[in-house]
């Protein structure tokens, strides 16, 4: 299939399951909003070596829970375990610490983690709970906690826990372009496109990732290693997997609370992607084994 | 022909004299020593206006007056039994097993009393002790929002202020008196420091002193006009004694506030315990009260305002307590007993009283006896009956019958009632001991 | 002058009012006892009030006729020994307590 | 519906939507009420419409029957008229919504479940009762209008907000919980407080055991406020942008209290 | 008075060595009797088991302290009404009874006796009036004596001949049944806020030790004769570490007889509450091999109960424990009393401490003549537990349920999961009648001998012990039927048994003059006429001939 002249392969992008968590950061205004998720979200490109893959939410919240501005951040780790210390690191370290901030849950879910009633001890005794009860909304919700830790410019608010559920990660593609420009160009579309897409987000730098990686090394103690089929300097020495006239490859990498999401992210990332200069769209396809979520890219672009 | 009686105890207030010496000359009480003035006229004019039977103001005998009493009560809905201050403990005990027969509300005297202390004592206990103790230990005496001197003559010279005690030799010498009130009383004079409190001021002056004793701060330089410095020196001074000893009363207990008024006065004796000995009494009033308080809670659970008509006790105060029964328009039938609740009640409380049919069981004429459909005349509890009284610091003490008299006692009456109602209702005293609340229960309206 | 600020009203025990009690509530002696409405000698002035004038005591639920008795009282304050007349002037909404208002009623006071 | 109406106190604890669901006409007719000391049956004093259904609708002036809908566990009572003391005491779950003014001790020692009063409330709403060391333990009670004394007195956690005034000591002896009172409070909220938060918009004078801590604004109120509004309960809006003054106590507990008192709107943030 | 023959019964009669066996009860004037004439009333027991009427020898139903707690607690017994019936006065339950409710719940078990453990002599008519209208039982009250400053003054004048006198009149003054010592000495510091530790403390003004009035009082007791011995709250109690008092109190008394009572709370281990542990042995130990002792367990139950007692430093340091309301009286010359709410939680560590060692208590004194059941009602739960506490005692697979149920670390920390006793119905009848009915020397009660009042108690055999003590068949209160089928059929009111003792003229003008010094009520309105009970029955003394 061509789109808009690029060739879109008949692959697809394998995914994988791991656990979510969705906060809200509020803040006075929106740029202490937006430095306090920036900097939570710092770091956490790939679980392989961050522990979590995070990043903004891009479209801004309509409303939020304290009626000040305020923006999303998804947080993805394997276990519920791993989450819930990834969750306390980085809200203590990078939104307690931002002044004016205050962190909501923002996933509706049975299963929840502690985040304020672990962070509640900074408070040193002074802190506060603060019960919403379920009676008070319609629906008959469990009733929400928020804990008020008493910082230096008045009170951080926290919510007590928050919510989890599975979620999929590592749904991808990949751009090839004739010349680096080209490809940069486009990966940018692409992101700017899918930022307007709620439910994901794209967790490397400026949501693209150069260094993608196949599975397995020369080096027994690596797990991955450089997706060499892609890498066009390696023309020649291992068979390529990029078409003539490409010579550059990016990926984007997405990560969302569901595959519908993921699906019609990567759909409209294509499509945003398919300008001047690129050659091919593909994925990352590892025969199946690395998860159980497989984004075929026609099929996506059929239905989205 | 010359009578004396020895150690007679004066049941008028809650001091509960036992000491009294009253000498009977030809059938006449003519001297009561070592009464203080209320105790005197208690004994001296007991016989003075003294009620008489009668049924809607007719003369009638003792038997016509329980059988319309009986009438009356056994066929009300929502019956109250009220007073039970001025009489002995037999027949408060009478007074409540009329009640539970009948499935009425029962209440006492206490309840536009000392109720608000009740219901405080409630939820923080007390810090107490018999009034022994005070006299044998205290060296600080405080009192609060209460005027003894008038309302409880020789409490100052038996218990508190003059007594030599076996640990406070000195008698006077060795305590401090402080008196705490909206007005300088008598009994201010008997002070050696006076606080002048604005009226319903008390729990802002209470829950301050309270802060003080326990060293936490107070931005404040005046509390309701009275400098913080004469209340740290006062914390002070109680903390640093060996034994002191707080009284309050109605200042406490009928200003805004009430209950709470008194749990502040509870929870600042109790911290006080942290420091030293110290003890919180009420200044605990008329006649019986503390014996009707007493009798209630152990046939009951409950000290006041309990309504029966389910079967079975229900507590309610400021829902089953007189007043309320009355000014919300709600009892349909009434026994004032060893009260003079139509005297002592609010007018709202006083005009319901006069519209529904009440029985009125005094000794002598009252506001309540004027109004009464029925006037049951009696006996003077105390001196013409014997019984018990309990003081104000739960201590129970015998009475002394010293006149005869030609007037039922009180226990005879409500005896009387209770054979009455059951024989109206078909039972026999050998068959059951209580009337079966189901006999008596229509099934529809 | 304008309306005389309102005065708080104390109903409480007297020596007098519990010993006269002993001979009847109609007695000559308890009525003179229960009727004295003490007052602070400031505010009778104020009122144009000497002492042993008649005056009527008005609270929001009701009032009373009594003598007027100069004592030893701050200002702003009335004192008057419990009876059924002082209680004409108190409520009867306990508000859930069971004790009525007897202390701290704001009332006022004028020649009768 | 009401028949008649009676001056002395009928206890209804077997109002209940919760336990009347399921019974025939004539088992509602049958249930027992207790009016004064004699027992009596619901037909004795009600019409039955309607059966069916968990929502339990009493029509009438309703001020002497006391315990509406007492222990409640679920389901849904509306009472059209005036509801007497103790509704909905004891409260575990479901809504009561009270379309009038309620005696006293409304929702007192609940634990959870909504009460919803559209009129006035008396005295010691939410609160505790004699002797018991936890008033209430959850839930929520929200009045239109007035509410008298000691609401919320002894709570342990839930919210009571008061559209109108509430009296003398609101939130006394508090262990924790929130009190949201739009209009003023009487003397002496919060005494005795260990936790929990009093809200009034109205200015107030706290107990002399209370310490100024100053002046912010506490977004959280807004969680707060966005439920209420949705619940149909007035709040201005904005509160949660407005500054208030902010006390500590009570200082003769562990004074981990707070009484936020609104200090005029300040928009320029 | 009616007759009746109860026949076809299972009886137990511990001490003529009934265990079960078939055999007729004769019952005349409201006694036990040899033989009836053939044709008097029949009440068929097949298949049934025949006890003697329950005795409890330390509860605390009447009184100051016990009405302090009904009035302090109404959210302890708003939700336990008790209805009144045909038969019935209404009343609440909760830990602190209403006192009609108190005799109902105690006949709803086959009790028919019981002895109201602490009263201050000042309010010793008030404890009567309370039990003048308690009802289904024979009761009486202890009168306490062990921070008497008469008593104290005595000791320190060296003069326990005085003492005795002193007993003498208090007994005869209150109408009491015993001499009650509650922590010894503590009591009278408590009055300045202090107590003692040991029992060579010095107490207050006195300059007396406990240790002096301890020996002085069992002489005292026994030089009068009394038919129980001294009933003894030691000091110390419920601190960690006790258990040494205990011992060393213990030794205090050489031959003399002594019961010591809520021996539970005085086991005690550790130096605090964090160092917690079991002593129950070493106690256990001791009292087996000293026959001179007897004790009641004072055995825990797990919920909310309101404690009350005399000792006044304890409940004050109890409310520091758990901050609920407390109240406290202090009694002039006399004695304290104090009241606080208490929860006994299964997963509190201490509390299921407290737990296991009352069980250890029950099944390591092996002697069941002198081991009693008691809860010190309502100190550690309310006496309606009792028929639980008997389902623990007899049926060990049950026990260790019981045991799972409670914190994990009691398994570990006590020897409760290896001892495998199980009470008999015989060890029952005794740990619950005989055995304490013995110790009070009430010689009428507690058997079905010739001579015995006719209190029965008739229950049927169910292998769920708790189901069969908690309901019994019939009652018979001094030979009447009082209880049928679980009902009360009949409202009795019971008798007031107490010592009578001999009034020493020589002391009662020293008595006076000191009393009406320091006392504030007078000498002559203190002594409680017989007049002022319901009904009674003085016990005799053992008296030894005094020249006095």
């Amino acid at each position: 299939m061509k789109l808009n002249n690029v060739e879109i392969e008949d692959t697809y992008a394998e995914a994988f399951g791991m656990r979510a968590a969705r906060l809200l950061i509020t803040a006075a205004d929106v740029e202490w909003a937006r430095t306090a998720a920036s900097v939570m979200t710092g770091f956490g490109t790939s679980v392989i070596g961050c522990n979590c893959e995070t990043g903004i939410e891009g479209p801004l919240p309509e409303s939020t829970p304290d009626g000040r501005p305020g923006v999303r951040v998804l947080l993805f780790a394997t276990s519920s375990k791993q989450l819930e210390q990834q969750l306390v690191l980085r809200v203590g370290q990078c939104v307690m610490t931002c002044p004016t901030t205050a962190c909501f849950d923002d996933l509706p879910s049975e299963e929840r983690l502690k985040v304020g009633s672990k962070l509640r001890f900074f408070g040193d005794g002074h802190q506060i709970s603060k019960r919403i009860e379920s009676s008070l909304s319609e629906n008959g919700a469990t009733p929400r906690r928020l804990w008020r830790i008493p910082v230096m410019d008045g009170e951080f608010v926290v919510e007590d826990k928050v919510g989890t559920r599975k979620a999929v990660a590592g749904g991808n593609f990949f751009i090839m372009g004739r010349t680096e420009e080209d490809t940069s160009r486009a990966a940018r579309a692409a992101v700017r496109a899918m930022r307007e897409i709620p439910g994901i987000i794209m967790p490397f730098p400026g949501g693209v990732v150069r260094s993608g990686s196949k599975i397995g090394s020369k080096y027994r103690k690596l797990i991955a290693s450089t997706n060499s089929p892609y890498c066009p300097t390696l023309r020649g020495q291992v068979e390529s997997a990029l078409p003539p006239g490409a010579s550059c490859c990016l990926e984007i990498v997405v990560d969302g609370l569901d595959e519908e999401s993921i699906g019609r992210a990567m759909a409209v990332g294509i499509r945003a992607a398919c300008t001047r200069g690129v050659v091919r769209i593909s994925a990352g396809n590892y025969g199946g084994k690395l998860g159980k979520f497989h984004f075929h890219l026609l099929q996506l672009l059929e239905k989205n | 022909m010359t009578e004396v009686f020895k150690n007679v105890t004066c049941p008028f207030c809650g001091v509960v004299c036992d000491d009294l010496q009253v000498k009977v000359e030809n059938g006449v009480i003519t001297e009561a020593k070592r009464g203080c003035v209320l105790g005197r006229y208690t004994f001296l004019k007991y016989d003075g206006d003294r009620a008489t039977m009668r049924i809607d103001g007719k003369p009638a005998t003792l038997d016509e007056c329980i059988e319309a009493a009986v009438e009356i009560l056994d066929e009300s809905t929502f019956p109250l039994i009220y007073g039970l201050a001025s009489t002995e403990c037999d027949a408060q005990r009478k007074a409540v097993e009329l009640a539970d027969l009948i499935g009425s509300t029962i209440d006492t005297t206490s309840s536009v009393c000392h109720s608000p202390t009740l219901q405080a004592i409630q939820h923080m206990g007390d810090s107490t002790c018999t009034v022994g103790e005070i006299k044998n230990r205290s060296r600080l005496l405080i009192f609060w929002g209460c005027n003894p001197a008038e309302s409880h003559p020789r409490h100052f010279s038996r218990y508190s202020v003059t007594p030599v005690g076996r640990f406070v030799p000195e008698g006077r010498k060795g305590r401090y008196v402080v008196n705490v009130d909206v007005r300088k009383t008598p009994s201010a004079r008997a002070a050696d420091l006076f606080i002048q409190v604005p009226p319903g001021k008390d729990y802002e002056v209470i829950s301050t002193l309270r802060a003080l004793v326990n060293g936490r701060p107070v931005d404040a330089a005046e509390v309701a006009g009275v400098k913080i410095e004469i209340l740290r020196d006062l914390a002070e001074r109680m903390k640093s004694v060996k034994f002191g000893s707080l009284f309050w009363g109605m200042g406490l207990t009928m200003s805004r506030g009430k209950h709470m008024n008194v749990m502040a006065m509870l929870q600042l004796a109790r911290d006080l315990n942290q420091y030293t000995k110290f003890t919180a009494s009420p200044m605990r009033g008329h006649g019986n009260v503390v014996g009707a308080a007493t009798v209630l809670s152990y046939t009951t659970g409950y000290p006041f305002g309990i309504n029966l008509g389910r079967g079975y006790p229900q507590y309610g105060p400021g829902e089953f307590t007189s007043v309320d029964v009355l000014a919300r328009g709600e009892a349909d039938a009434a026994l004032i007993i060893a009260a003079d609740a139509v005297g002592n009640f609010p007018a709202a409380a006083a005009s319901h009283l006069k519209k529904i049919p009440t029985i009125a069981i005094d000794p002598k004429e009252s506001m309540t006896t004027k109004t009464a459909n029925i006037v049951i005349a009696t006996a003077v509890s105390g001196i013409e009956t014997g019984g018990t009284v309990y003081r104000m610091d739960g201590i129970p003490l015998p009475l002394t019958k010293i006149m005869d008299s030609d007037y039922p006692s009180d226990l005879d009456v409500l005896s009387r009632i209770i054979a009455g109602i059951r024989r109206r209702r078909g039972l026999t005293e050998t068959e059951t001991l209580h009337a079966d609340a189901e006999n008596h229960q229509r099934t529809s309206l | 002058m304008g309306k005389a600020p309102s005065l708080v009203l104390i109903t409480g025990r007297s020596t007098a009012q519990g010993k006269f009690l002993h001979l009847g509530k109609d007695s000559e002696e308890f009525q003179e006892e229960v009727l004295r409405v003490n007052m602070n000698a400031e505010d009778m002035a104020r009122r144009g009030l000497e002492g042993g004038a008649e005056v009527r005591v008005r609270s929001a639920h009701g009032e009373m006729k009594g003598r007027c008795v100069q004592a030893d009282l701050p200002e702003g304050l009335v004192f008057i020994p419990y009876s059924v007349y002082c209680n004409q002037l108190i409520g009867g909404d306990t508000e859930g307590s069971g004790m009525p208002d007897s202390k701290g009623l704001q009332v006022e006071v004028e020649e009768a | 519906m009401l028949k008649d109406y009676t001056s002395i106190p009928v206890e209804a604890d077997s109002l209940r939507p919760d336990k009347i669901t399921g019974l025939s006409r004539d088992q509602i007719l049958a249930l027992p009420l207790y009016h004064g000391n004699k027992t009596v049956t619901v037909g004795d004093f009600f019409e039955v419409q309607e059966t069916g259904g968990d929502t339990l609708v009493i029509e009438g002036d309703l001020s002497k029957f006391k315990k509406l809908g007492q222990e409640m566990e679920g389901g849904r009572l509306v009472v059209r008229g005036n509801a007497g003391m103790h509704l909905g005491a004891y409260l575990r779950g479901g809504t009561i919504e009270v379309f009038g003014d309620t005696a006293d001790w409304a929702g007192a020692e609940m634990k959870g479940g909504l009460i919803h009063i559209h009129g006035n409330t008396g005295h010691r709403a939410g609160a505790v009762y004699r002797g018991s060391e936890v008033g209430m333990h959850g839930g929520v009670i929200l009045v239109d209008g007035n509410a008298g004394l000691e609401i919320g007195s002894f709570m342990r956690r839930g919210l009571i907000a008061v559209g109108g005034n509430a009296g003398d000591f609101a939130g006394a002896h508090m262990i924790a919980g929130s009190i949201l009172v739009m209009g003023e409070m009487g003397v002496r909220a919060g005494a005795s407080m260990r936790r929990g938060t009093l809200v009034t918009l109205k200015p107030f004078e706290p107990l002399p055991t209370f310490r100024d801590s100053g002046a912010y604004r506490f977004p959280f109120l807004r969680l707060f406020t966005d439920r209420l509004h949705s619940r149909g309960f007035r709040v201005p809006a904005d509160v949660e942008q407005s500054l208030f003054r902010r006390f500590v106590g009570d200082m003769n507990e562990i004074g981990l209290g707070e009484i936020l008192i609104l200090e005029g709107r300040d928009h320029d943030g | 008075m009616p007759t009746l023959r109860i026949t076809n019964g299972r009886v137990f009669d511990p001490s003529r060595k009934l265990r079960g066996d078939i055999s007729d009860l004769c019952i005349k004037d409201g006694k036990i009797v040899e033989s009836l004439p053939g044709d008097a009333p029949v009440l068929d027991a097949k298949n049934l088991i025949v006890f003697p009427g329950g005795v409890d020898i330390h509860s605390h139903i009447a009184g100051p302290k016990v009405n302090i707690g009904r009035a302090l607690r109404p959210e302890d017994h708003r939700h336990d009404p008790v209805p009144r019936t045909k038969i019935r006065r209404s009343g609440t339950g909760g830990s602190v009874p209403s006192v009609f409710a108190t005799g109902y719940r105690y006949a709803e078990m086959g009790y028919t006796t019981v002895m109201e453990a602490a009263v201050p002599p000042i309010g010793a008519r008030h404890a009567h009036e309370e039990l003048n209208d308690t009802p289904m039982f024979d009761k009486g009250i202890y009168t306490l004596m062990g921070s008497n400053e008469f008593v104290l003054k005595y000791i320190r004048e060296k003069r326990p001949d005085k003492v005795r006198d002193f007993v003498s009149w208090l007994l005869r003054a209150t109408r009491g049944y015993a001499i009650k010592l509650v922590n010894p000495g503590g009591v009278e510091n408590w009055k300045y806020g202090q107590d003692v530790t040991g029992l060579d403390d010095l107490v207050n003004d006195f300059d007396v030790t406990p240790r002096q009035i301890l020996t002085t009082m069992a002489w005292v007791n026994e030089e009068l004769g009394l038919p129980h011995t001294i009933h003894l709250h030691c000091n110390n109690l419920g601190v960690p570490g006790n258990y040494s008092l205990t011992l060393e109190t213990m030794k205090a008394f050489e031959k003399q007889r002594v019961h010591l009572t809520h021996m539970q709370f005085h086991c005690y281990g550790g130096k605090s509450w964090a160092g917690f542990s079991t002593k129950a042995a070493e106690i256990a130990e001791y009292i087996n091999s000293h026959p001179n002792f007897t004790l009641d367990v004072g055995q825990i139950i797990f919920g909310d109960t309101t404690t009350m007692t005399a000792d006044g430093p304890w409940q004050y340091r109890l409310h520091g424990l758990n901050h609920r309301k407390w109240y406290n009286a202090d009694v002039e010359l006399e004695s304290s009393c104090g009241v606080v709410p208490y929860v006994f939680k299964e997963n509190n560590y201490v509390n299921a401490m407290q737990w296991a060692i009352g069980l250890e208590l029950f099944l390591l004194v092996r002697d069941p003549w002198r081991i009693y059941l008691t809860t010190d009602h309502p100190n550690g739960g309310s006496f309606i537990f009792y028929p639980h506490i008997i389902r623990m005692l007899m049926d060990r697979e049950y026990r260790q349920d019981c045991l799972k149920k409670v914190h994990p670390r009691v398994l570990r920390d006590t020897a409760l999961q290896h001892l495998d006793r199980e009470y008999t119905l015989e060890e029952i009848c005794i740990i619950t009648r005989s055995g304490p009915a013995r110790a009070l020397g009430l010689r009428h009660k507690g058997h079905l001998g010739p001579g015995a009042d006719a209190d029965v108690a008739i229950y049927k055999e169910d292998s769920n012990r708790e189901a069969m003590f908690e309901g019994p068949i019939y009652v018979l209160k001094g030979g009447e039927l009082v209880l049928k089928d679980g009902e009360i059929v009949k409202h009795v009111f019971g008798r007031t048994l107490f010592v009578d003792t001999p009034e020493p003229a020589e002391l009662l003008g020293e008595i006076r003059d000191d009393f009406e010094k320091y006392y504030t009520v007078q000498f002559d309105n203190y002594s409680l006429p017989v007049e002022a009970l319901r009904s009674y029955q003085p016990v005799a003394t053992r008296a030894k001939a005094r020249t006095s």
